[in-house]
């Protein structure tokens, strides 16, 4: 058995000097970007899972679970849902202009969804003022526990979505999105559209249900 | 990166999702407290739809390969394990003293099983907020 | 390469991968004589335990002493220098499916075997029934009796007369705890505070004490005599000394004590003033 | 996410029809602190996780000798440490203290030893390299990924210092004794210290996973189809893919805790609950004191397992990848069955996600539902025969070399033997019903971990080592310390078996007051002082570790002979890893093979 280790040879051993970097790609035919948004959308799904099916859980065990028309300002809310839902268009609009090359277009569109974001943002923290001037909070009872944790999370999700989108919107300011490439700009959008879509889920079963 | 073959008008999605919306709200509005059944079943459908219209177009699910749609196959899945193991034991087991979400009462020294001590008026904000 | 000379590296840790079956097996022979076994056993459903658990242990020590063998013997036979190749193969189908399908009919085997008596020992259906079946004198509806523990200390309630477990003349005995021998004893186990666990290892039962639960557990000791109560769940820092003491007396005795209890009870009046 | 190299001068990567390759010269000169601590480079950041890791090895295995010592001598003096640690308690260690050593015993070494050495530093070391990729994906987030475990670090040894002793309520944090403050003295700020050192850790792991899958699914190399890939690539592939969808759910659990704790909501706590004779929650009348409660404190017990046992197999599978690797190059010939291996792990990850109830069968939990579960947790044990047959297999007919590497896996092998006989015991539920809690538990997941998992990371520290630093580790005193570690081990953990079926119950400070346990001290102090000399038989391998990082015998790229893509780089590699372009034409496996005269033949030899 040949098990003498040889020692260091130079000839062989040494790294040759000055290579260049080679990096492949083995397909599947998915931007990197794109393919590691989606696994981070997953672990969302799978975070969201985690509260919405405690609450879920909690709720089929109580006897009698409150109205939540006589807790929650619903027509404010659903006023809001809208909102967030237009910013959600107004993402694919400005995606699609970047498409099309047109930057104007995609500042345009980007800036209203953003604005559209602080907008759902400021109602909530309004929201939440008036419930604790009302007195409801986070401790009060197992609805408002649920609610909080919840719209919270949620809440903190749009803040990090409506950064990611200011950051984006500057990328793009400085002309770093191309027709031919504009990966960057695609990736915020999708995280937008998950936090759109959580959302739509919460205020049906928080608020309606 | 959508080539022009994956084109979609979203105008038209999000006419949808405004009516659907719309739609739900009023459902839920008038049908509030009243048969869980119809309301909870009209919510659902219409979450879903609208779920499935942000998926699917927004998120430009309807144009992306096996890859993508692999990579959160396994979420639902595991939403009904989750679900599926776990409310037989929290939810509906037999031994709980007290159903979840009842509270305890110092003053009385009671365990109140109605959370609707909590409810609130809006609008009457200040008031309340006074003591 | 090899560091000591090849022959003593092959010898030494031949020898020390081959302690491992060896001791392995040895001290589970052995271990009854020193007393590092199954405690005394005195409940209806302990025997069954144990019986699975040799079920297994025998399962497991066939498979534990072939696999080690065969390492052992490759650890052995194979470090020893060949000047030819290894063996050129990947692998073998009818090899894979038999060592795929025996531990799948064993596993099944093992699984199966352990559903009687988990549903005995669980299912509310099969609490407090005699051996031939018969439903005993106390079921889940009427209990003998309810376990609170609470940081840190047990303590037993038996119903008054009339066998409600609120009236005044409630027996009350906190550390020691007294069953009937030979008697399906079903009882609710709470908590006060965080989880505990009742464990009495002579009864080989073992159940959480769980805040806001009542747990119905039951068990029937056949031999007289007293045994620790461990609690057996993390509890804070006095889990290690949460003692108790379940004491099982002759059925008369057991009467004669409850009766005792009641009696004092009224002797000292409290009884009275619920009157 | 920052964009992959290259990708903005030409079509983004992945538009590129499969197999592309991208070659961009970047002169990169970089100072001493890119070079070294923010580095982004996967080698650099391996090796600071594998640094880190070890150095809390080492405390983690300081607490174990406490145990140890409470458990041989309970309430005497500790000799050395006792009267810096606790002058206070006359130098003894306090019962409170007892809980928290345990408890920050299990936290360390898995959250910050094991689960960082098998995925953060051998899966950041090795998957470009055994891939043929020059980088992680995401060189910058694997950056963030080390460093998001500087918070977890901070925080989890501020728990050791909170005031009210650290946290005590076990590695599992069962409610309502980690929720309610009043309940042990450990959940005063210490709990809530450990939840948020958890959170980072899986903020680190997230960020690692993502990585790691999207690196292994796009950036192989020309002809390293998926079933050509290393087993341990497999392994981690699959490891990752568990913390991506077991984890947040821990996370999300981990804030219900921290908000029944910090806002005092009562997901976990049932509503009439009284600790120190004080109500944990008051009247509703008051919203200003009033605590919800109202909730359930199994709903704790299944999230948190619902991670925690995919993490017990986040533990094991990267193990069993190395061993499957070391074996195969040390003996010389082909992984016995590569595709039952690939499945048989792919069949672990999938059940390990339907069997957490096992921890809860005696919990008060639905029997029914513990039925389920036990069939479940039994079957798993079905893939797990199969790799270890496959094992054996492997070693049958082989030319083993006995290097310390082939000694650590194959003592992987055995001791894994042990401690996963010893599950399926505790997955028949009525058996586990007496079982639950003892020390059979303790010796079944100490086998698992430590002479399981912990065992493999010596392995590959001896196996990568050269690869790492150039030099090769000492042999004799490798021997040394694995003849040492392999017999202390077993004299530490195999006699916990006993231990366990007389009945002892673990996290109990002193157990010898009971009658039932007397008995049992001799035996107790037998395991510690093995235990005291495991601990310090590691002074071989520290030695060794840090001589040889200097002094140890230079090697060249390939010093085992073996055929994965790794040994084609400089040994340690450059910045980019490859001075070469690559292309695979087989399987990692072909030892023994017919086609050369060698015994070896690397994936990137053509013949
Ligand atoms: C790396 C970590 C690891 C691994 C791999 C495993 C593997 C397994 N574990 Fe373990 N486990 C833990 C870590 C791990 N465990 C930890 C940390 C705890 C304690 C947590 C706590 O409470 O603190 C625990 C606790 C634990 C419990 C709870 C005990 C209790 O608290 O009462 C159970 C119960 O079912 C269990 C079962 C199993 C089973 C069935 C396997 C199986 O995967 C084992 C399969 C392997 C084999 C079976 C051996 C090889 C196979 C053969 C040789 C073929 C032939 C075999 C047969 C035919 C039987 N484990
Ligand atoms: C990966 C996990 C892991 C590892 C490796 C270990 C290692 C050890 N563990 Fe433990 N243990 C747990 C995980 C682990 N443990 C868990 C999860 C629990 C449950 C906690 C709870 O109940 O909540 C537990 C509980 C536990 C108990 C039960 C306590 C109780 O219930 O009361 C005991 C008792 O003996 C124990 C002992 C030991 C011992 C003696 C070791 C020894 O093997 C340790 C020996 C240490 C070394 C050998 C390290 C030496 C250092 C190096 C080799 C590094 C070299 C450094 C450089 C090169 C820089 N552990
Ligand atoms: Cu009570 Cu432990
Ligand atoms: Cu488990």
């Amino acid at each position: 058995m040949s098990d003498a280790i040889a020692a260091f040879d130079p000839e062989v051993d040494a790294p040759r000097p000055h290579h260049p970097v080679y990096d492949y790609d083995s397909g599947p035919p998915v931007e990197r970007g794109k393919f590691a948004i989606w696994l981070f959308l997953a672990t969302e799904i799978m975070f969201f899972t985690g509260l919405i099916g405690a609450y879920v859980i909690l709720r089929t065990g109580t006897e009698s679970w409150p109205n939540p028309e006589k807790r929650l300002n619903v027509p404010i809310t659903a006023f809001n849902t809208f909102v967030l839902i237009t910013s959600s268009w107004l993402m694919v609009k400005s995606l699609f202009s970047a498409h099309a090359g047109d930057r104007g277009g995609t500042l345009k569109w980007l800036g209203l969804t953003i604005i559209g974001g602080s907008f759902f943002v400021g109602i909530q923290v309004y929201e939440y003022i008036e419930l604790f001037h009302l007195g409801a909070f986070p401790k009060t009872d197992i609805f408002w526990s649920t609610f909080y944790i919840m719209t919270g999370f949620h809440g903190s999700h749009v803040v990090i979505g409506v950064i990611w989108l200011i950051c984006a919107w500057f990328k793009a300011w400085r002309g770093g999105y191309s027709s031919r490439d504009y990966v960057g700009l695609e990736l915020a959008g999708l995280y937008w559209h998950f936090v759109d879509l959580v959302w739509v889920l919460l205020f049906t079963i928080v608020y309606l249900f | 990166m959508s080539d022009d073959s994956k084109h979609f008008s979203p105008d038209k999605v999000f006419l949808w999702l405004f009516v659907f919306t719309a739609a739900e709200v009023a459902w839920g509005m008038w049908l509030a407290g009243s048969n869980k059944l119809i309301l909870w079943g009209g919510l659902g459908f219409f979450a879903f739809l609208k779920g499935w219209l942000i998926a699917v177009y927004f998120m430009h699910l309807k144009f992306e390969g096996w890859v993508v749609k692999s990579l959160i196959l396994p979420t639902p899945l595991l939403v009904l394990v989750i679900w599926g193991y776990v409310s037989p034991d929290v939810s509906r087991s037999h031994h709980l003293d007290h159903p979840i979400g009842s509270m305890y009462n110092n003053d009385e020294g009671t365990v109140l099983h109605d959370m609707s001590v909590n409810d609130i008026e809006h609008g009457e904000a200040h008031e309340e907020g006074e003591h | 390469m090899t560091g000591f000379p090849a022959y003593v590296a092959r010898v030494l840790f031949t020898v020390l991968f081959v302690l491992v079956p060896i001791l392995g097996v040895w001290t589970f022979v052995t271990a009854d004589d020193y007393g590092w076994w199954f405690p005394q056993n005195v409940s209806t459903f302990g025997p069954k335990i144990d019986a699975l658990f040799d079920l297994i242990l025998w399962m497991v020590a066939f498979t534990f002493v072939l696999t080690e063998g065969a390492l052992v013997w490759c650890v052995y036979w194979y470090s020893k220098p060949r000047t030819s190749k290894a063996v050129f193969s990947h692998g073998n189908h009818k090899l894979e499916m038999v060592w795929t399908a025996v531990p799948a009919v064993l596993l099944l085997v093992i699984a199966f075997a352990q559903m009687g008596t988990w549903a005995e020992i669980k299912f509310t259906a099969n609490m407090g029934l005699d051996e031939n079946g018969e439903p005993g004198q106390y079921t889940v509806e009427a209990p003998m009796m309810e376990i609170y523990a609470s940081q840190f200390d047990w303590r037993a309630r038996y119903p008054d007369r009339d066998g409600n477990f609120n009236g005044i003349d409630v027996v009350e005995s906190p550390y020691d705890i007294y069953v009937p021998v030979d008697t399906p004893v079903v009882f609710h186990l709470k908590s006060r505070d965080v989880l505990h666990a009742f464990f009495v290892p002579q009864f080989r039962l073992k159940q959480d004490a769980v805040p806001g639960m009542t747990i119905p557990v039951w068990f029937n000791a056949q031999e007289v005599g007293s045994y620790d109560l461990i609690c057996a769940e993390l509890c804070g820092w006095g889990h290690y000394k949460m003692a108790g003491r379940v004491h099982v007396l002759p059925k008369d005795e057991y009467e004669a004590w409850l009766e005792g209890q009641r009696e004092a009870l009224y002797a000292n009046g409290s009884a009275d003033l619920a009157e | 996410m920052n964009p992959p190299p290259s990708s903005t001068e030409s079509l983004p990567l992945g538009l590129a029809p499969a197999g592309t390759v991208h070659v961009h010269h970047d002169h990169h000169e970089v100072g001493f602190i890119r070079k070294y601590i923010f580095s982004t480079d996967h080698k650099v950041i391996g090796i600071q996780f594998m640094f880190t890791g070890l150095v809390f090895l080492v405390l983690g295995g300081l607490l174990a000798m406490a145990i140890r010592w409470q458990l041989a001598y309970p309430w005497t003096e500790m000799p050395v440490v006792g009267k810096m640690l606790f002058p206070e308690t006359g130098r003894v260690i306090s019962p409170e203290f007892y809980t928290s050593l345990f408890t920050m015993h299990g936290t360390v070494m898995i959250f910050f030893v094991i689960i960082p050495l098998l995925t953060g530093a051998f899966g950041n070391f090795l998957i470009p390299l055994m891939i043929g990729a020059p980088d992680m994906a995401f060189p910058k987030l694997n950056m963030f990924g080390y460093w998001a475990m500087a918070p977890a670090m901070f925080f989890l040894l501020l728990g050791f210092g909170a005031e009210g002793g650290g946290p005590a309520a076990g590695w599992t944090a069962y409610p309502p004794l980690s929720t309610v403050l009043e309940a042990a003295p450990g959940s005063m700020s210490g709990q809530t210290f450990w939840l948020l050192a958890l959170t980072w850790v899986g903020i680190s792991s997230m960020m690692g996973a993502v990585n790691y899958v999207t690196t292994i699914a796009k950036m192989r190399a020309p002809g390293m189809t998926i079933f050509r890939m290393p087993l341990s690539i497999w392994a981690l592939l699959i490891s990752a893919i568990l913390q991506l969808f077991a984890l947040p759910v821990l996370t999300a659990a981990s804030f219900m805790q921290l908000f029944d704790r910090v806002l005092h909501t009562g997901f976990f706590t049932p509503p009439d609950i009284i600790i120190n004779n004080a109500s944990a929650d008051y009247s509703v009348a008051d919203p200003e004191a009033a605590s919800a409660a109202g909730g359930h404190p199994l709903l704790w017990q299944h999230l948190f397992w619902f991670y925690s046992h995919p993490a017990v197999y986040i533990m094991v599978l990267p193990a069993m990848g190395f061993a499957s690797d070391i074996i195969s190059v040390h003996a010389r010939k082909p992984v016995f069955g590569y595709k039952p291996m690939v499945y048989s792990m792919a069949g672990i990850a999938g059940l390990g996600f339907i069997v957490w109830g096992h921890h809860m069968f005696t919990s008060g939990m639905n029997p029914t539902v513990g039925m389920v579960f036990m069939v479940s947790t039994v079957m798993i044990a079905l893939p797990s025969a199969i790799k270890v047959f496959n094992w054996i297999g492997t070693l049958w007919g082989s030319r083993i070399r006995l290097t310390t590497p082939m000694l650590y896996a194959m003592g992987f092998v055995s001791m894994f033997i042990i401690g996963g006989l010893s599950g399926i015991w505790m997955a028949a539920t009525p058996v586990d019903v007496y079982i639950h809690d003892t020390y059979i538990v303790v010796a079944h997941f100490h086998y698992v971990v430590f002479a399981g998992s912990v065992f493999a990371i010596f392995a590959a520290i001896y196996h990568w080592f050269p690869k790492m630093f150039g030099r090769l580790m000492n042999e004799t005193i490798g021997k040394i310390h694995f003849f040492g570690t392999f017999l202390f081990t077993n004299g530490v953990f195999y006699m916990m078996h006993q231990l366990g079926v007389a009945g002892l119950m673990r996290r109990t400070a002193d157990p010898y007051s009971y009658e039932t346990y007397a008995h049992l001290q001799p035996l107790n102090e037998a395991i510690s002082m093995f235990a005291f000399a495991l601990f310090a038989w590691q002074v071989f391998f520290v030695w060794n570790f840090f001589h040889s990082m200097f002094w140890g015998k230079r090697i060249g790229r390939n010093p085992w002979q073996a055929n994965s893509l790794e040994w084609d780089t400089p040994s340690p590699p450059g910045h980019g890893n490859f001075d070469h372009q690559l292309e695979v034409f087989r399987g990692p496996y072909e030892y023994a093979s017919p086609q050369v005269e060698e015994d070896y033949l690397p994936q990137t030899r053509k013949v």
